[in-house]
């Protein structure tokens, strides 16, 4: 039932560029995340956010750390860094003091932002410094072949808690909410419009904007853990997640077994000085008082 | 190259503490970037700064620990300022992790260490010369360093100056390895008019048409590259693993060895330009005394006393430990008969003075974490001559 | 010309503040050399701190005291730790009623002062300091108290009137202190 | 084979299912829209065609050069792609992705 008026559509096309691809470094795809990787899909919807904002593309920087996640600065084609395990978040407050006007966007795991680099994470979420945070949680350390974390639910299997996971892992959205930030969210890879929308309201937020982004690992956490295919913990994200905006953070601690809910949503969106401000305001009433030379 | 900052300390002639001058100096060379974490002998730079940069525009901030102060000390580096902390022992092994990235990153960044005595937490109150090895081997991989080492309050203010200099001009990681008896002393601080005091500024990349994607952003053939500025549009990578000219990481072997031999070339092969030691007495010496630092002081001494009792003594000061200057340790090596090291530690720059000595070289271990006695190196003078 | 002093007293009693007003005076009113360096025991306050003071018309290669020619000092451990190292012709100068002087009866180098008493007087106690460093220096290195005044007044802007005092009646205090013998105080 | 068993999935929803049509319908028009594909990025992780909402998509029997089957169009289905995105989101791999055929 095609009228004139209608065009027609047609089988695939296949064409070498992408129409992300200004945004991205395409030269260098594929990428090196294994398939039914999440990081890609988060790449993505930063991606898309970048397109939609008004901040010039000049001043969107992005900022990683080491491992799968670390690599994404990488592939995008902006100024970007790619710096050590666990400081991606101190490298970005030294360069967030230093020229407040850069809209930066840290997007690193749950590894290193919050085991090694933890110290960093609640500092900078205290301080409320003005950059946009990105954890893409996959319950393991994924690049070094799949050992456990402090992320990795209690009783879960990687190649380092071969017989079950016997520490009690960080609720990372109460953790970082508690410390003070901003803007504390958590989607997961499924949630492509949910993830884009909050990259978007992260970008307009003032002070230490947070999400987490539970992700499928296939080939060490999945595999071990009741996810034998990557589609396997994305139908489970998709058929277990619950959007609770007002949750209790408390409460929604992830466990990552199949039979269990996994409460997502913007939790937190609150209106705190960020630390550049406070650094503004203080430089300007120092230098009111006018320098005495000595 | 540029003159001095006009925010800074009235020239003339003031008394001051060696920590304070080497954050009068940093102002005056540009810098408005201090990330610290407060540490024993070193906290009154960070307590100065803290006053006097938002005085000029800048920001002293305090970071959770020192592997987060080197951390935001790049990305500041990056975001364009000229930056600096300062520490100590403890805090310099801290700090090692991101030293290396400012290095493989080529991250102008200058960081005073404040040495203080003893491994682990030492005494902290108490000067040592013991992280004079680290501050060449103390990060992992090959790393090239610069380093100075201000014997008074008056050099601990020139050479942060000049520390800024190299860093900026040869984009690297450059130490002020100061210690605590010229950290703490205080002597009177002469200070040039600012258009006598030379700064030097880096050199930044130009913004990139946004499609080209083939063009060589690192050009390795050439010794000073110049620095991507974040928020400038040059759309580089910078990248903490092994890059290409592209800055994309890389595993080709090709690439590996000129990255390298990159980053250690631009500064060895402008070791003589970096160079700077003071010489005295030498002209005729028999026996030479090798120092630095606040060790060189008693050193000096040494030589005046030794110079009283007949003993030919001279006295060469290594204001540069690194790198290291070969070819005037040798040149001293060939006159005397025996060369003295004096340090406050065990031995350690005795190492690379031997390696390239001509003559033999004893050394004065020293560590109850007071200044090397002049007593001490009389000694081990009259030892050298005697043999 | 060389002049090596010590000053001496429990932390908060100012004696590093003491050493930095004499070094600045001799560096930058006298165009002397100058070296002050600190010490302090671990306790931010109430242990023990010192500034050691080397003045010279020469450059100075090592920095530190060996041989004092004056010693200050406002506690007693100050004294009997450093004693050894004051010259047979240097001055001790101790405050009267913080240090118990019965051991060096005799020692003619011991001049007792009361800064305590006098900056209570002058109506602040944290004069002490100001006081010892008056007397010091007329019973050690007499010479014009002009560049400490000055010295003084530019390290305490507000309470400068105050501090010249202080200076004033160390050296009326040191005067004083000459002609009388530790004998009669013990 | 798995592509037929996602598909016997989707159809047990469909009972019982209540559709309307809201009484504006006449003032939007259904996209049509081609489907753009990247072969050579594609590691054949089944997002794409397994969370198109309208089932657009399915593996194709060719193979790239690393060795993963890329999604196709399927046979029937040219005309129901609506562009709503979901396949180029949900892509990791920057592979995929929908335009609206410009109306004449």
């Amino acid at each position: 039932m095609i009228s004139p008026q209608v065009p027609h559509g047609g089988p695939e096309v296949r064409v070498p560029h992408h129409i992300n691809d200004p945004v991205i470094r395409s030269e260098r795809l594929p990428n090196i995340w294994c398939p039914g990787c999440g990081i890609g899909i988060v790449v993505g919807a930063y991606v898309r956010a970048l397109q939609k904002s008004a901040i010039p593309r000049e001043r969107q920087i992005s900022i990683s750390g080491i491992g799968c996640t670390g690599r994404v600065s990488g592939y995008l084609n902006l100024d970007s860094y790619h710096t050590t395990h666990g400081r991606a978040i101190a490298f970005a407050t030294g360069m967030a003091v230093a020229r407040p006007e850069l809209e930066i966007t840290v997007i690193a795991g749950d590894g290193d932002l919050g085991v090694i680099g933890g110290n960093h994470l609640i500092h900078a979420a205290r301080r409320n410094v003005d950059i946009n945070v990105i954890m893409v949680n996959n319950f393991n350390y994924g690049m070094t072949g799949g050992q456990h974390g402090g992320t990795t639910p209690l009783g879960a299997r990687t190649h380092t808690s071969p017989y079950g996971n016997v520490e009690t892992p960080f609720n990372i959205p109460y953790l970082v909410a508690a410390a003070g930030a901003s803007f504390v969210s958590r989607w997961t890879a499924m949630h492509v419009r949910q993830l884009t929308a909050a990259f978007s309201r992260m970008m307009e937020v003032k002070g230490f904007a947070f999400m987490e982004v539970l992700s499928p690992c296939p080939p060490t956490f999945g595999e071990f853990n009741g996810f034998p295919e990557a589609l396997d913990m994305m139908k489970y994200f998709r058929d277990k997640a619950v959007v609770d905006h007002n949750a209790d953070l408390s409460k929604i601690a992830v466990t990552a077994r199949p039979d269990d809910s996994v409460v997502v949503g913007n939790f937190v969106d609150r209106k705190r000085p960020s630390y550049q401000e406070l650094l503004g305001d203080l430089r300007a009433r120092v230098q009111a008082q006018g320098v005495a030379k000595k | 190259m540029s003159s001095a900052d006009a925010g800074g300390l009235k020239p003339g002639d003031h008394f001051m503490m060696g920590n304070f001058a080497c954050v009068e100096g940093a102002i005056l060379a540009g810098c408005r970037f201090y990330a610290g974490y407060p540490i024993t002998p070193s906290s009154e730079i960070f307590e100065r700064a803290s006053v006097r940069f938002p005085q000029v525009g800048g920001n002293a901030i305090e970071m959770e620990d020192e592997v987060g102060s080197m951390a935001a000390l790049v990305g500041a580096s990056f975001g364009g300022a000229k930056v600096m902390t300062a520490t100590s022992g403890p805090g310099f092994s801290l700090m090692m992790e991101n030293i290396g990235l400012a290095y493989i990153t080529e991250a102008p960044v200058v960081l005073v260490n404040v040495q203080r005595a003893g491994p682990s937490t030492g005494i902290p109150t108490l000067v040592g010369q013991g992280d004079m090895m680290q501050a060449k081997w103390g990060s992992h991989g090959d790393l090239e360093t610069i380093a100075y080492s201000p014997s008074s309050v008056q050099e601990f203010f020139e050479f942060t100056i000049q520390a800024f200099n190299a860093a900026e001009r040869f984009r690297t990681p450059v130490f002020v390895m100061a210690d605590q008896i010229v950290a703490m002393m205080w002597e009177r601080l002469r200070v040039p008019p600012a258009e006598e005091i030379e700064v030097t500024q880096r050199l930044v990349m130009e913004p990139a048409a946004d499609q080209d994607r083939e063009r060589v952003v690192f050009d390795y053939a050439k010794d000073f590259i110049p620095m991507p500025i974040a928020g400038r549009g040059s759309r580089v990578n910078v990248d903490s693993l092994t890059h290409d000219s592209r800055g994309y990481p890389t595993t080709d072997h090709g690439w590996s060895e000129k990255m390298t031999r990159h980053l250690a070339g631009k500064v060895r092969g402008h070791a003589r330009e970096i160079w700077r030691w003071e010489e005295k007495f030498l002209e005729d010496a028999e026996v030479a005394v090798v120092s630095y630092g606040s060790a060189a002081r008693s050193a000096l001494a040494a030589v005046k006393y030794a110079r009283a009792k007949g003993v030919k003594a001279g006295l060469l000061r290594l204001q540069t430990p690194w790198p290291f200057p070969d070819e005037v340790v040798e040149k001293v090596s060939r006159k005397v008969s025996g060369l003295v090291v004096a340090e406050i530690n065990a031995g350690q720059m005795i190492h690379p003075v031997r390696e390239n000595s001509r003559c033999p070289v004893v050394g004065v271990p020293w560590a109850p974490g007071t200044l090397i006695e002049p007593r001490a190196i009389v000694d081990a003078m009259q030892a050298v001559v005697a043999s | 010309m060389k002049f090596e002093i010590r000053i001496t007293g429990l932390g908060g009693q100012g004696a590093i503040t003491a050493g930095h007003v004499f070094g600045s005076a001799a560096a930058l009113l006298e165009g002397k050399e100058v070296v002050v360096t600190e010490g302090y025991s671990p306790y931010v306050t109430g242990g023990w701190s010192r500034a050691d003071v080397v003045v010279s018309d020469e450059p100075i290669d090592y920095p530190l005291v060996s041989r004092l020619d004056a010693l200050v000092t406002m506690y007693q451990e100050g004294l009997d730790l450093n004693m050894k190292m004051v010259k047979p012709t240097g001055v001790v100068v101790a405050e009267q009623r913080l240090v118990d002087l019965s051991k060096v009866v005799g020692d003619k180098r011991v001049f007792p002062i009361p800064a305590a008493d006098a900056a209570d007087k002058l109506g602040k106690k944290v004069l002490m300091n100001i006081v010892m460093l008056g007397s010091a220096v007329a019973l050690a290195a007499p010479r014009s108290l002009e560049p400490l005044k000055k010295a003084v007044m530019e390290r305490f802007p507000k309470a400068a009137e105050l501090n010249v005092r202080a200076l004033d009646t160390g050296a009326d205090l040191a005067r004083a202190a000459k002609g009388r013998s530790i004998e009669s105080l013990v | 084979m798995r592509a037929q068993q996602v598909a016997v999935q989707k159809k047990e929803i469909g009972p019982g299912a209540i559709t309307r049509e809201p009484i504006n319908a006449a003032k939007f028009h259904k996209p049509v829209s081609r489907v753009y594909i990247i072969p050579e990025r594609c590691k054949e992780c089944d997002y794409c065609w397994t969370f198109c909402p309208n089932e657009v998509l399915e593996l194709s029997d060719e193979i790239n050069a690393a060795g993963y089957h890329h999604p196709k169009v399927k046979a029937g289905k040219e005309n129901d792609c609506v562009n709503c995105g979901m396949c180029q989101a949900v892509c990791p791999e920057f592979a995929i992705y929908a335009k609206e055929e410009p109306r004449q």
